[in-house]
């Protein structure tokens, strides 16, 4: 794993996404409360707290899931009160799930073609013959694709329906499918749950290296202090949906607040 | 694994095996007529009982005369559900066997098998049901629909009407209300209804039921209720019409003002109502009972051998009755064939050309068994393939019909012209509908 | 203007002029309502526990009624019959749990429900059969009910109410209070409930699913036999009824798919407003509209209620 | 033995993306359509009339309801009205326009059914599962009830019944009481085959891969940036034009007329029952299920003639209900993904064999 002590990097960019003052309830309970942070270019950003912190709601109303009844986003120097998932994902968002949403009935293959949707624009007449155009586009696209297949090494598995898969290549294929949109940022929901300490640091060699081989900026989830401490440039904490603390791995790991209510407590 | 490829095994040999039987030819040695029936689905209450009077008469005529003419009927029955599908699989399969003639007894049924009648040379009986255009000889020469169509129905209803209220012209200002089933069969009679509501200056009111509602109908009787028509008629089938009859004593309505047509008066539509059913009236033209010795031949030579399906209570009871008419018809048109061509053993051509030459008068009804059975049946000729002939009115006793009428006759003058623009109409929409090339017979 | 005279006011115009047909209206549609109400119970009852959706609940009602009905035609006495068909009905219910469910267990909801066309089939070509096609006549007089009605002068006019109906919506009311009571208050009932939340809930305080599934086939049964006895006293007992239970489904939308008494709500306003709808607005298009009006309103309502009247919002995670 | 792939190299994403990779795989659809092609020249007009053409249609139908149900998720009960839909549009259109070829007709009646249909289709955005399903029975029993009401969709025949009027397409009687049963059936199979190929080419490119990642995750799909509405919309016109050139095809090349009674719920049915039997998502399992569903009681209706038990008609009826009740029943134990799944096991064997595993 990667030492804690490198120096900060220099690929850290602008701002690439904000989220200013969100408050999100469900008839009366509050999941967030007037969260503030942002999201730099090419960082890798965690966000940590407690179950029940509001942690997955975060992602969710950074991808336009949910809707927030106060704050703004502004992502890419737009602001939206309120975005649909697909605008998120046009914008360049992709994610991953804490329960693996993969689509169970498909290849591992087709899950990982069904990212690149987005890229693909041949139209219907030709996609009913299958032919021209229609198959270039799809010949072009499985190139990119088998390009991620070798990245994280799932070869073997290409045709496998990936719900005969083993959890942990499941997580995976679901990284490639999230990659091959080529997103600009990467949110992945908890992508080290349930796994070993092998599948751990294979997963976290692959993080890092979407990171810095493509340039994804990622904002992640999880609850293995060791990983997210290791991996993350910055660290957001959230308790009971307000936000508790923000800074690099070594600030937050100082943090009163957050060793009281996370770290001392719940670990 | 075992059990499933056997099961795949199995269901592949018995599609070869059904592809070798089927292309098999029927051996020629019998008369085959086939029967198409419903002893399933919503409208088995009806076609049960048409379905045992139609097999039992053929039955008794084989085992007591031999068959006809010395030769054996090959009966078989096609069960269809009434359902059009099956229908019309059932044709395919009969087709090649050397069917006589074909009682499709669904209307639906029949308009899929009329174009294909003439292709496939095999005669349709469609006794007082189906298209009622198909009168038209000229237009038509491989249908038939004796005794009446639906039009002449009507217009003998009208008729009977106009008599209880002293005369055609005091219908004047009448309200006439006309429930039916909402298909091709209830809709035939409205533009006949609306004529005459023109001619004679009555009102019309219209209920429709869908096919799925068939077992509820309360609205329509609200609706009754609400507009009180004088008279009320309907073209139902299946288990609408013993749910219209329970409806409309429900709501009060009189029930000797309620007529139904030929295909609304069984048994088992007014047995639903019981005593308050009484005075319910509908169109026949079959006998009613037991009466009659070829009646009292089937419950010997087949009945009490135990080779029929009916109930003991159920036998010769109105659609009973009905089907034995039926088969009385195509018993006729299959002695006029092989007096015709002089063969043994006839196939459809040549019962249409019986069919054609349909002729039972009073006396003939007598000889075969039916005195006073029906009326006679003399109007068929190769123009006419309905013969327009009467029915009578039967009333619900309570128990059971009464003849309540004699022979109503239809409004010829009304319903020809009719018949006519239908038949010229169904031509000329049906582009390439074959000219009759059938030559026509004298009548014996 | 005709046009929107007739649709917005001529209605309204006659239900004033005329209010002991709108009395009528009404009643009748209370009738059929309470009747559809309990087909949809007998959904509601199995999809509570077992998550199935029942399609063979209509051809139960068939199977049931004419079990009885051929029975006492078959010269048993009329409650010896009632007796037997309960016990038909306990058979059919640990059949149908032994033999389709039990190895179905854990399978897709699509699945389950189309195991259920499956006993619809069976059932329909078992029930022709042995009893026959033929429609048969219900002896309501021989379990102690009288035909005849109730004709009450009100309003300037004539309200009828049908004794059978009387009667029925008294047995239906009384079976949904107390299928509320066996739900609340009793141990079996809160199993239901429990193993409606969560199988393995109920599975860990120590409820056999197996039985659970053995009694709430057999209460749908009850059920189906209630509604067959009075939809068949309306009109015959034949194969033909088994559409009728098609109404239950929109029934089911308005009221939840688990809510007992949003059955009976939902089986009420579809009732009632398919007949109004009808009677006062269904000449304006030719009639015949009862065929689909239902599903209509159903659907309408889908689209700004799609978790039914009594349901709760639905908050999807992910 | 004979199905293996060794030796079988793929040197191009584009022949590795192909359809049927294996080679035996692509003989075998040549020598099934060679058979297919050539079946007039020895079956009897029963065969053709009574069994394929009727198979043939249930076929396509049931592959448009499987784009809808099996492959995009939405459970549909409308697929009977759907096909009146198509039937009827294609009716008014030769009547207006009868000198235009009857089998493009047929294939533009198809648009209006997708036209109905993605109407129909707009409620699958709030609603899912058995809801759906119900809503979709307000499409059937409403279209239902327009196909009776509308006179005008049935040039106020006078017997509310359509009757196909003759057509021919080069000089071949294609429809109409005289076509024969050859000249129809060829006509069917082309069409059949042609939108079988079309479908298969949708559901292995991009268009597919978004329908079913609409089923089997639509909140990872709409995430991913699949527009929900749209794509169920298109899944319901889709499908709707399957079964509306299917509805069209039934009228006018296998019954010959039609009642609106021909397009009622049963029909829906049949044909959900015949893509869960054969297996949902799979066009194979269209063909497998139309085949058990109805073939299966026509071979029924003639077993006891074979055995020489009399037996009544209505019986046989009876028991070929029951029959069908306890194999929906046994499938769906033996296996709920549908005969097209025990065909791909059957394959998986056969390609590992002489090893179990």
């Amino acid at each position: 794993m990667r030492a804690p002590d490198t120096a900060p990097r220099a690929r850290v960019g602008d701002v690439l996404l904000s989220v200013e003052d969100v408050s999100l309830s469900f008839g009366g309970v509050k999941a967030i409360s007037g969260v503030s942070f942002d999201i730099r270019q090419g960082e890798i950003r965690a966000i940590i707290g407690p179950n029940g912190a509001g942690k997955t709601s975060m992602l969710n109303v950074i991808n336009g899931f949910y809707h927030p009844q106060q704050g703004r986003i502004t992502f890419k120097g737009r602001t939206r009160a309120k975005m649909r998932p697909y605008e998120a994902a046009y914008g360049g968002i992709a994610r991953t799930f804490q329960n693996v949403a993969l689509f169970r009935g498909m290849s591992a293959l087709d899950n990982i073609m069904a990212g690149r949707t987005l890229k693909m624009n041949v139209n219907f007449f030709w996609q009913l013959l299958r032919y021209g155009p229609a198959m270039r586009e799809e010949v072009e696209h499985r190139r990119v694709v088998e390009e991620i297949i070798d990245f994280l090494k799932i070869q073997e598995i290409r045709r496998t329906p990936v719900g005969r898969l083993p959890y942990g290549l499941q997580k995976r294929v679901e990284l490639g499918r999230a990659l091959a949109m080529q997103p600009e940022l990467l949110l992945l929901d908890e992508p080290m749950a349930g796994m070993n300490l092998e599948e751990k640091e294979d997963m976290s060699r692959f993080i890092l290296d979407v990171n810095e081989y493509y340039g994804t900026t990622i904002a992640l989830i999880e609850h293995d202090m060791g990983v997210v401490m290791d991996l993350s440039d910055r660290v957001v904490v959230l308790d009971h949906g307000i936000k508790i603390a923000d800074g690099t791995p070594d600030e937050v790991k100082r943090d009163q607040a957050v060793i009281d209510a996370y770290l001392g407590v719940a670990h | 694994m075992k059990v499933r490829q056997v099961i795949m095994g199995v269901a592949c040999a018995g599609l070869v095996a059904t592809a070798i039987y089927a292309s098999k030819a029927q051996a020629a040695d019998d008369i085959y007529v086939p029967l198409f029936t419903y002893r399933t689905g919503p409208y088995a209450n009806s076609g049960i009982p048409i379905a045992n009077g139609m097999h039992d008469y053929l039955t008794m005529l084989n085992e007591r005369d031999g068959g006809i003419g010395g030769v054996k009927l090959n009966v078989e029955e096609c069960e269809t559900g009434y359902d059009t599908k099956k229908g019309v699989e059932c044709w395919e399969s009969v087709k090649s066997k050397n069917p006589t003639v074909v009682n499709p007894f669904s209307t639906g049924i029949t308009l899929q098998l009329i174009p294909k009648a003439s292709v496939d040379k095999i005669p349709i009986l469609s006794m007082a049901y189906g298209l009622s255009a198909a009168a038209v000889g000229k237009d038509f020469p491989w249908v038939f629909n004796p005794p009446a169509t639906y039009w002449d129905g009507l217009s003998m209803i009208i008729k009977y009407i106009g008599e209880k209220e002293g005369g055609l012209a005091k219908l004047k200002g009448k309200t006439i209300g006309y429930i039916f089933l909402d298909a091709g069969y209830g809709r035939e009679p409205i533009p006949l209804l609306e004529q005459l509501a023109k001619d004679y200056g009555f009102n019309v009111k219209l209920y429709p039921v869908a096919g799925k509602e068939m077992q509820d109908q309360s609205s329509q009787w609200l609706s009754v209720r609400r507009d009180r028509p004088n008279w009320m008629v309907m073209w139902g089938w299946g288990a609408m019409n013993p749910t219209a009859v329970k409806r409309a004593s429900e709501n009060g309505y009189p029930m000797d003002h309620f007529i139904g047509v030929w295909w609304s008066g069984s048994d088992d539509d007014a047995r639903g109502g019981g005593k308050a059913a009484k005075g319910y009236l509908a169109l026949n033209f079959s006998g009613l009972g037991s009466n009659y010795p070829a009646i009292q031949d089937i419950k010997k030579y087949v009945v009490d051998k135990g080779k029929s399906q009916v109930e003991k209570d159920k036998f010769a009871d109105t659609f009973y009755n009905r089907g034995v008419y039926n088969t009385v018809l195509v018993a006729e048109a299959i002695r006029n064939a092989q007096k015709l061509t002089g063969k043994k053993v006839v196939v459809g051509e040549d019962v249409r050309r019986g069919l054609e030459t349909l002729h039972i008068t009073e006396a003939r009804w007598k000889e075969l068994g039916f005195p006073g059975f029906a009326g006679p049946l003399t109007g068929i000729s190769c123009a006419d393939h309905s013969g327009h002939q009467g029915a009578y009115m039967q009333q619900w006793d309570g128990d059971k019909w009464v003849k309540v009428s004699n022979l109503i006759e239809p409004m010829k003058d009304k319903v020809e012209p009719l018949l006519q623009d239908a038949a010229k109409e169904y031509v000329d929409k049906a582009t390439g509908w074959p000219k009759r090339t059938e030559a026509c017979d004298k009548a014996m | 203007m005709d046009i929107l005279y007739s649709i917005f006011i001529d209605p309204f115009v006659q239900m004033a002029q005329a209010p002991d047909l709108f009395v009528q209206t009404l009643w009748d549609g209370l009738v059929g309502g309470m009747l559809y109400a309990l087909i949809a119970l007998g959904f509601v009852l199995i999809f509570k526990a077992s998550g199935v959706f029942n399609f063979a609940q209509g051809i139960m009602v068939v199977f049931a009624a004419l079990t009885l009905v051929g029975l006492h035609d078959a010269g048993v006495p009329a409650f010896l019959a009632l007796l037997i068909t309960i016990a038909v009905m306990f058979a059919l219910a640990f059949t149908v749990e032994r033999v389709v469910l039990r190895p179905l267990v854990n399978q897709p909801d699509i699945i389950l429900f189309m195991a259920t066309f499956g006993i619809t089939y069976f059932l329909i070509g078992f029930g022709e059969y042995v009893f026959g096609g033929d429609p048969k006549v219900m002896p309501v007089e021989d379990f102690g009910l009288e035909k005849g009605a109730y004709n009450i002068k009100m309003l300037g006019g004539l309200v009828s109410l049908q004794k059978l109906d009387i009667v029925a919506v008294i047995v239906a009311s009384a079976m949904v209070a107390g299928l509320g009571v066996f739900f609340s208050k009793t141990r079996i009932g809160r199993a239901l409930r429990a193993v409606a939340d969560s199988h393995s809930a109920a599975l860990s305080v120590g409820i056999s699913l197996e039985q659970i599934w053995v009694i709430v086939w057999f209460a749908a049964g009850l059920v189906a036999l209630v509604t067959g006895i009075f939809w068949g006293a309306r009109s015959d007992v034949s194969f033909a009824l088994e559409v009728i239970a098609l109404k239950a489904l929109p029934v089911l939308i308005l009221g939840g798919f688990t809510s007992i008494p949003g059955a009976i709500a939902g089986g009420l306003i579809i009732g009632v407003g398919e007949k109004l709808a009808e009677f006062y607005w269904g000449p304006l298009v030719g009639g015949g509209t009862d065929a689909w009006f239902a599903y209509v309103i159903a659907l309408v309502f889908l689209l700004f209620r799609p978790q039914g009247l009594f349901g709760e919002k639905i908050i999807e995670r992910i | 033995m004979f199905y293996r792939e060794a030796g079988q190299f793929k040197t191009s994403y584009a022949s590795d993306q192909a359809i049927f990779p294996i080679l035996q795989d692509r003989i075998g659809i040549a020598v099934i359509l060679v058979a297919a092609f050539s079946l007039p020249l020895y079956a009897n007009d029963f065969i053709l009339n009574a069994v394929m053409i009727p198979f043939l249609i249930f076929a396509l139908a049931s592959i448009g309801l499987n784009l809808l149900t099996g492959y995009t998720g939405q459970l549909s009960l409308g697929t009977g009205a759907f096909m009146g839909v198509g039937a009827y549009a294609c009716y008014k259109l030769t009547s207006i326009w009868p000198d235009v070829n009857i089998i493009v007709w047929v294939i533009c009646s198809g648009f209006f059914a997708a036209g109905v249909g993605a109407i129909f289709g707009l409620p699958s955005l709030r609603i899912k599962g058995f809801y759906l399903a119900i809503a979709t029975l307000a499409a059937q029993f409403f279209l239902e009830w327009c196909f009776i009401r509308i006179a005008w969709l049935y040039n106020y025949n006078i017997s509310g019944a359509i009757e196909v009027p003759q057509r021919t397409v080069l000089g071949v009687i294609v429809t109409g009481p005289r076509a024969t049963s050859e000249t129809r059936y060829i006509v069917v199979l082309a069409i059949v085959v042609a939108m079988t190929w079309i479908a298969s080419n949708l559901m292995h490119g991009r268009i597919g891969r978004t329908w079913m990642a609409v089923r089997d995750m639509d909140i990872a799909a709409e995430l991913m940036g699949i527009r929900l509405l749209p794509t169920k919309l298109m899944a319901f016109a889709v499908s709707s034009f399957y079964c509306g050139v299917a509805g069209a095809l039934m009228v006018f090349l296998w019954y010959g007329g039609a009642e609106p009674a021909v397009f009622n719920i049963n029909q829906s049915f049949t044909i959900l029952f015949m893509i869960i039997i054969g297996g949902l998502g799979s066009l194979l399992g269209a063909y497998l299920g139309a085949a058990l569903i109805y073939i299966l009681p026509i071979v029924l209706r003639f077993v006891p003639e074979w055995l020489g038990i009399p037996i009544h008609a209505a019986t046989v009826e009876h028991i070929t209900f029951m029959i069908v009740g306890v194999l929906i029943v046994f499938f769906l134990i033996v296996e709920p993904a549908g005969l097209a799944r025990l065909w791909s096991i059957g394959k998986q064997k056969l390609r590992v064999w002489p090893f179990p595993y």
